[in-house]
């Protein structure tokens, strides 16, 4: 009847890896919602946008960005590390990766009460502050500021979001796997799987850096 | 995973890469490129931003040793995205 | 009471029941082959005891036909439709010497600026808008001088194009007549044209078809159509007092 | 490759000494969670079938006291006369529970996670730990969104499309609390998708049995495959539209707001990006699992198996690309439109495979008129319609008369209703016995069908004629407008016909309630099926097979020559049959 055929067992590809590339198909479909909502009100505002850098700190946030980078190769050395059966070194650079990621979340938090102090905030710019008077010199464009406030607000949030989500499961894994030893060269998928994860928020963070801060 | 002894890709050469990109793009955006147009800074900065997310995807997330089912996992939502996008924005052009 | 469509009371209407006929002939053909043919197999091919199926995966070509009738009908349907959209919603359809009316909806009223004897509807502004002047008609333009501006009530002149400029103040509403076959959503921050020939003297409903609040309901307008010699003298029977400036 | 992706999989057949707990409330087993997502879903139903109920109620008797009316609190329906506020609560609330909690949970919920892994010869799913996340956040979100109709002010009120500016400020639409509770329960909702549709999808790539290859996996599971792939990927962005619709309220945010730049037509856009591909999640679950019931019901192969596969998925595709006519008239770009009409009339043509098939599939067939072939036959018949009024509203001169009529109420609720709803109930009854192990009331279930077929057509069919004679939807009163009130007594009809129709659903829930206990118990594989999961006791075991069984053919193998029997199971080895080579990843 029939040719011998083969058992076709899906992808080659194990499932918790294969099931993380299939939610990051999602979340790209999520921030497809917010960055295109961004695009699609920008491209069609009633006016000029905000030059960058005058409403947000490039400096700081090029550090940041920067430090987001270096926890994403700090974590594709530990998923090295450990696919070399180096445990030791593994650990290290996980929590490198940890200490990168926490250090993210709080410049970022740190940047958001700046934001706010000086009159930046989602709705806009806040009455009788410092970037309300700018309003008012005509240094920033009154009629897209409450745009340019909902979107950045959303759309970093969000990703800042995604950033703790990955530093806490990521401090997860560290405590209960990585420390007591149950990573091996055979065996990593958590570090794999939450690696994919955590590269797939530092390139969000890269296009959102182009796009919210340097345009 | 595990057993696979592909070398490793250079992931030093990589974050230098993408640290050089990063200033460029700053460069771009602050420093050297002020009197161009907003159109052709546009451009070449969405060309810097997905040339490093390239970088990222295909080396820190190993698309680039995957086969193509799973890069095709990773590329399906990608002409979407683009759709939305492109009838979003057509309520603009006219 | 009326078993097909309202009677018909604008130069789209004939087309669109044309389409909704032509439509109902070319959907009643699968229509039946379906239903009558799963009554035939139900009473033909009822199972008995001891039978079996005929043994069959599928048939190609017969595939192929049921798939490409549908496909040519379809895309001819598209075309055929798509040639009469473009004459109705497209932006540039409107025909140049359409006589203006400002539709202005809000919750849960429209408001009606028809542009008096000059044929001119007059600038409006958001920031005007109050209760004493609720379409926020800029009464220092010249053009605003002769509009009349009605409260829930559309006066329109028979047999001449008619292009509706459509503005909402708070929420979507969407401009329904049923008789004219004519529907556009009317959505702030857009500024939205809809043009039509109301043919037939008469009177008419506008009625709000796009859910817009607790008075949807009842946000409802009388359209009256006139004949030309009648509008002009309903027109000038309501015009603006010169001091008033608009009701 | 590696060990994980290989390992043989945990659980065991025999030998389950769980607590109740684990067993029955957070248990990680598929068929468990499949049972837990058909209460909760059949509990939405009936709150979403009461709401309609009401609707009815006032549409039919505009300004007269409810029958019972008088329980509700005053600033519902004061002496059981329905105030306009509430009047709008129950038109969105129908719609949103209906849309999101009845139809979406009983198809994907119930038997995605129910038959996925039953009818790839799947221990379970491939992340069971998720599995049972995806059920509890569908039930916080079910929770959140029924508990907006308790706040107050009640529940959201601008339908539930929710189109901005309507639905974006408190101050326009009147509704307090409840308008964010809708949002936040669809953030939990869009959770609970994605992370259902994720593992469906990886099961059904990783996880079948040796030999269970693309082209032998039957129709339900690539239609609920394909569904978990639009709905991992459309949700997201409703589950972000919703997102920023919140972030309007609470934090003052400026998307949907006109005044500041902001954009209505985004709302709907985003809102219909995910709205469309939603329609197909919950029409295409329903198209495989009629092809099943026909399939079994003819005793005959499927007919056109591969174009039944290339149609899902060409159906699929299209919806990424159709959203637009929702929006016809809705002030966007004239030309998108043009553009949007053309894909969308496409659609009419995988539909028309499809029909053209089940109804081949009983051509000289040998058909059995059980329950579930019942419901199958009700489907098609009824979708046909369904599908055919669609084609009025893709042409888009004539989409500009009837749209937002009650003739779009007659064409959603021939497919949701006419179609996905009687795929349900014949599903319901056809694994009934593989989930509880007894049999339903054939007697009663046919009953049930003939009177449900009956007044479905009697209540839905006047629509279109309402619709066709300019009847709004959502309009408190339709006695109103001048031009309505001749259609009045056709609305008191149709009302009359919908309490008929709810009314004969307790002979469905009787049934239901009384076979569950009362049953007759129910034999290996009552309807003499080929499906994988027939090979497993009723109700199966928890891990189900010891050894993942071996599949040598196509799932429709009715009335093969050759054999005594007139089915023929997928694993059942026949001489001439070879062994599936092992795959190169190695087992």
């Amino acid at each position: 009847m029939d040719p011998p055929f083969p058992a076709e067992r899906g992808v080659d590809v194990y499932n918790k890896k294969l099931g993380m590339w299939v939610f990051l198909a999602s979340e790209v479909m999520f921030f497809a919602a917010l960055i295109g909502s961004y695009v699609i009100l920008r491209f069609g505002a009633p006016g000029e946008w905000a030059k960058p850098g005058v409403v947000l700190n490039i400096k700081i946030t090029a550090f940041n960005t920067f430090l987001l980078i270096c926890s994403s190769v700090s974590m594709v050395k530990a998923y090295a590390a450990v696919s070399d059966g180096d445990i030791g070194k593994m650990r290290f650079w996980l929590l490198m990766t940890i200490l990168g990621g926490a250090c993210f979340v709080g410049i970022q938090v740190f940047e958001y009460i700046h934001l706010v102090e000086r009159g930046f905030v989602p709705a806009g710019v806040r009455e009788g502050s410092e970037l309300a008077e700018m309003v008012a010199k005509g240094e920033l464009p009154g009629a897209t500021m409450g745009l340019y406030g909902s979107t950045f607000f959303t759309m970093t949030g969000f990703h800042g979001f995604h950033v703790t989500c990955g530093v806490i499961s990521m401090l997860f894994l560290y405590l209960t796997k990585a420390l007591p030893g149950k990573y091996t060269q055979q065996d990593h998928a958590g570090i794999e799987v939450v690696g994919l994860y955590w590269h797939f928020v530092d390139l969000v963070w890269i296009i959102l850096f182009t796009i919210v801060y340097l345009i | 995973m595990a057993t696979t002894t592909h070398k490793h890709p250079p992931y030093i050469m990589i974050w230098i890469y993408l640290a050089v990109l990063t200033a460029l793009e700053l460069g771009l955006a602050f420093e050297f490129a002020r009197n161009w147009t907003f159109g052709l800074k546009l451009t070449l900065l969405m060309i810097l931003a997905i040339w490093k997310a390239l970088l990222v995807a295909l080396y820190f997330m190993h698309l680039k040793f995957e086969k193509w089912n799973l890069r095709l996992v990773a590329l399906f939502p990608l002409p979407l995205v683009l759709i939305l996008l492109a009838a979003g924005m057509s309520e603009h052009i006219w | 009471m009326n078993w097909w469509l309202p009677p018909q009371a604008s130069n789209f209407a004939p087309r669109i029941d044309g389409m909704f006929t032509a439509i109902l002939i070319i959907t009643a053909i699968p229509f039946f082959l379906v239903e009558i043919g799963v009554i035939w197999f139900v009473f033909k091919y009822r199972g008995r005891p001891g039978q079996k199926g005929h043994y069959t995966h599928g048939n190609t070509r017969l595939e192929m036909i049921w798939t490409a009738i549908p496909a040519v009908t379809m895309v001819a349907l598209g075309l055929i439709s798509n040639s009469f959209w473009v004459q109705i919603k497209g932006r540039n359809s409107v025909p140049a010497d359409a006589y203006p009316v400002g539709v202005h909806a809000k919750q849960f009223e429209w408001w009606v600026t028809l542009p008096g004897p000059d044929g001119k509807l007059g600038r409006t502004v958001d920031s005007l808008i109050s209760k004493a002047n609720p379409t926020g008609l800029d009464t220092t333009d010249a053009d605003a001088k002769d509009d009349i501006v009605i409260r829930n009530q559309l006066h329109l002149p028979a047999g001449r194009p008619i292009v509706a400029y459509l503005t909402a103040e708070d929420v979507i509403h969407s401009f329904y007549v049923p008789e004219f076959r004519v529907r556009q959503d009317i959505v702030p921050g857009l500024h939205i044209k809809a043009w039509f020939v109301a043919t037939v003297p008469g009177k008419y409903e506008i009625g709000c078809s796009q859910l817009c609040g607790l008075g949807h309901y009842k946000m409802r307008a009388q359209v009256t159509v006139h004949t030309q010699a009648d509008f002009d003298a309903w027109a000038k029977e309501h015009a603006p007092q010169p001091q008033a400036g608009g009701e | 490759m590696t060990t994980v992706a290989a390992s043989p999989h945990t659980g065991h057949a025999h030998h389950d000494d769980r607590s109740f707990v684990s067993k029955y409330i957070f248990s990680t087993d598929h068929k468990i969670i499949g049972i837990q997502f058909l209460f909760l879903s059949l509990f939405f139903l009936l709150v979403g079938g009461i709401l309609a109920m009401q609707i009815r109620w006032q549409l039919g008797f505009p300004g007269k006291p409810m029958p019972g009316g008088g329980i509700l609190p005053q600033t519902m329906a004061p002496g059981g006369v329905i105030l306009p506020e509430y009047y709008l609560q129950l038109v969105t609330m129908h719609g949103t529970f209906m849309v999101f909690f009845a139809i979406m949970l009983l198809l994907v919920g119930v038997y995605a996670n129910f038959i996925i892994p039953l009818k790839l010869g799947a221990h379970d799913m491939a992340f069971p730990r998720i599995n049972m996340a995806s059920f509890w956040s569908a039930f916080v979100s079910g929770i959140l969104m029924l508990s907006s109709l308790f706040v107050a002010d009640g529940a959201p009120r601008a339908g539930w499309t929710m189109y901005v500016p309507l639905s974006a400020r408190h101050d326009y639409s009147g509704v307090g609390f409840g308008q964010e509770l809708w949002s936040i329960s669809i953030i939990f909702f869009g959770l609970s998708s994605v992370l259902g549709s994720l593992n469906y999808i990886t099961t059904v790539i990783n996880n079948r049995a040796p030999g269970m290859t693309w082209f032998r996996m039957p129709l339900s599971v690539w239609a609920l495959f394909i569904t978990a792939v639009l709905g991992l990927l459309a949700v997201p962005v409703l589950a972000g539209a919703a997102i920023m619709l919140l972030f309007e309220q609470v934090l003052g945010t400026h998307f949907f707001d006109p005044s500041a730049g902001g954009q209505v037509l985004l709302w709907q856009h985003l809102f219909w990006f995910f709205g469309h591909p939603e329609v197909y999640i919950l029409i295409l679950p329903a198209m495989g699992l009629v092809s099943e019931l026909i399939a079994n019901g003819s005793r005959k192969p499927i007919f056109g198996y591969h174009s039944m596969v290339f149609a899902i998925v060409g159906i699929a595709f299209l919806s990424w690309i159709v959203w637009g006519h929702h929006m016809f008239v809705s002030g966007m770009n004239p030309t998108l439109g043009s553009s949007f009409m053309v894909t969308t009339l496409l659609i009419a043509v995988p539909t028309a495979i499809k029909v053209f098939n089940w109804l081949s599939t009983m051509w000289r067939g040998n058909l059995r008129f059980h329950t579930p072939m019942l419901h199958a036959i009700g489907f098609v018949t009824m979708f046909t319609i369904g599908g055919l009024s669609g084609i009025f509203m893709a042409a888009t001169p004539l989409d500009m008369f009837i749209h937002d009529t009650y003739f779009i109420v007659a064409h959603i609720h021939y497919v949701l209703f006419g179609g996905s709803l009687f795929a349900i109930f014949g599903s319901i009854v056809f694994w009934f016995p593989k989930m509880f192990g007894r049999m339903m009331n054939e007697a009663w279930g046919k009953v049930h069908f003939w009177l449900t077929f009956i007044f479905f057509n009697t209540t839905f069919f006047p629509m279109h004629m309402i619709g066709m004679a300019g009847h709004m939807r959502r309009l408190y009163d339709p006695t109103i407008y001048e031009f309505l009130r001749p259609v009045q007594p056709l609305n008191v009809f149709i009302s009359v016909n919908a309490f008929l129709l709810f009314a004969v659903q307790i002979i469905f829930f009787v049934n239901f309630w009384w076979s569950l206990f009362k049953g007759e118990k129910a034999s290996q594989n009552p309807w003499e099926d080929n499906g994988l999961e027939w090979t497993l006791p009723n109700p199966a075991p928890h891990g189900n097979w010891e050894t993942p069984p071996t599949v040598y053919r196509g799932p429709y193998e009715f009335s093969a020559p050759g054999v005594t029997e007139d089915y023929l199971p997928q694993n059942r080895k026949l001489p001439t049959d070879r062994e599936p080579a092992l795959s190169p990843a190695g087992h």
